[in-house]
């Protein structure tokens, strides 16, 4: 399940709504991004999508993932438009029978969606706005799943 | 009815031209001939559009190298992405 | 925060709780444990903890994973007593600034508790019933952190 | 008052002693003291508590080796453990 949300949203429902009913499942793991006032300075992040074009990468991305860890399920909710600081602009959940697997499939996706997905986040700071790209770090991450 | 394809751009590329969406009327037949289109009115945006990690999709699907457009094709410049 | 409970838990809230007003943090991950029935069959699992000890022995691992992985904060909550199956066993939180030492610090807890920390886990099937003992896997999953 | 010691177990070794938790009257002086007296009594318990893996606490705090006991210590054994 790929979701794009522009307003925000609850990442405890959504992870009970995940995991609720399973019975053959293990492990469940969550990454939960948040927006982050950097310095104690407060930040507005923006995040762009490409309607259509995002959800179906992602999807093709996370269909992917869940063939090669064996997950049961997975799934990414991604905050679009304005976000201030302390709110959630991502939950990423896997689910699989032991907890190697859960873990990995999160990991992946999450350096999937910092360096890869159709997604383009703006910092909005005291000095001005910036376009951020992936860095040095999130290209070298990437490069562990190839 | 004059065949028109529809730009879209993302990210930093937008400030660099200063526009979202765009339609280009008649329509360039190529890729590359929309690149160039563009570079005779915006240098500053055609350098933008070559420069590392910059991505295009025609239709909604990543396009290699060159690719003919069909009228009424939606192309997307994409530069390098982080969500997150 | 470590906590053992005897009734079940809510994952989502205790997950809200944990990252609600949060301005320094980017990243929170988390990892749900819940009770299989394996095969299909219902397994009933039954938790064994030795009360203080148990905590305290956590708690310590937990406060040197805080050091090691400079993470911002982690929390444990594991289920004591009987559990019926597709019922939450335990969850870990961690929060940091960035998601790899939030990943890793979870990770390593998780691998911490299935293998050294004060609980007996047992399983009762059909056929029996049967004290669980750390895995060749989970013996080896805790040496990667030494 | 006679000094004691009430010793736990835990895990799989309950099942082998048949029971969880017991007083010790007199208290023995030691861990390896305790130890002697479990094996004059039950050689299966006391052969579970020398398998691999087999942790003492003493006091709530785990016990390297031999311990000396206190009147009113709490001694507890423990198997290889599993929790998550």
């Amino acid at each position: 399940m790929i979701r794009l949300v522009s307003e925000s949203f609850d990442p405890g429902a959504e992870l009970n709504r995940f995991s609720r009913g399973r019975t053959v499942t293990g492990a469940v793991v969550s990454f939960l991004g948040l927006a982050r006032g950097e310095s104690g300075q407060a930040v507005a992040l923006e995040l762009e999508a490409y309607p259509g074009f995002t959800e179906s990468e992602i999807a093709a991305f996370v269909d992917a993932a869940i063939d090669r860890f064996g997950l049961q399920d997975a799934a990414v909710i991604h905050r679009v438009g304005p976000i201030p600081p302390g709110e959630p602009i991502v939950l990423v959940l896997t689910a699989a029978p032991h907890r190697r697997e859960a873990f990995e499939g999160c990991d992946c996706l999450m350096d999937y969606l910092k360096s890869r997905a159709p997604l383009w986040k703006k910092e909005h700071g005291a000095d001005g706005s910036r376009w951020v790209e992936p860095t040095a770090r999130d290209l070298s991450d990437i490069e562990r799943w190839a | 009815m004059t065949p028109v394809v529809r730009v879209l751009l993302f990210g930093r590329l937008r400030d660099v031209a200063g526009w979202r969406e765009r339609i280009y009327r008649p329509a360039p037949e190529s890729l590359s001939a929309l690149r160039a289109m563009i570079a005779t009115e915006d240098a500053a945006l055609a350098a933008a559009l070559e420069s590392p990690g910059v991505r295009a999709a025609v239709d909604q699907v990543l396009a290699q190298g060159d690719a003919v457009l069909r009228s009424g094709a939606e192309v997307a410049f994409m530069p390098p992405m982080s969500g997150g």
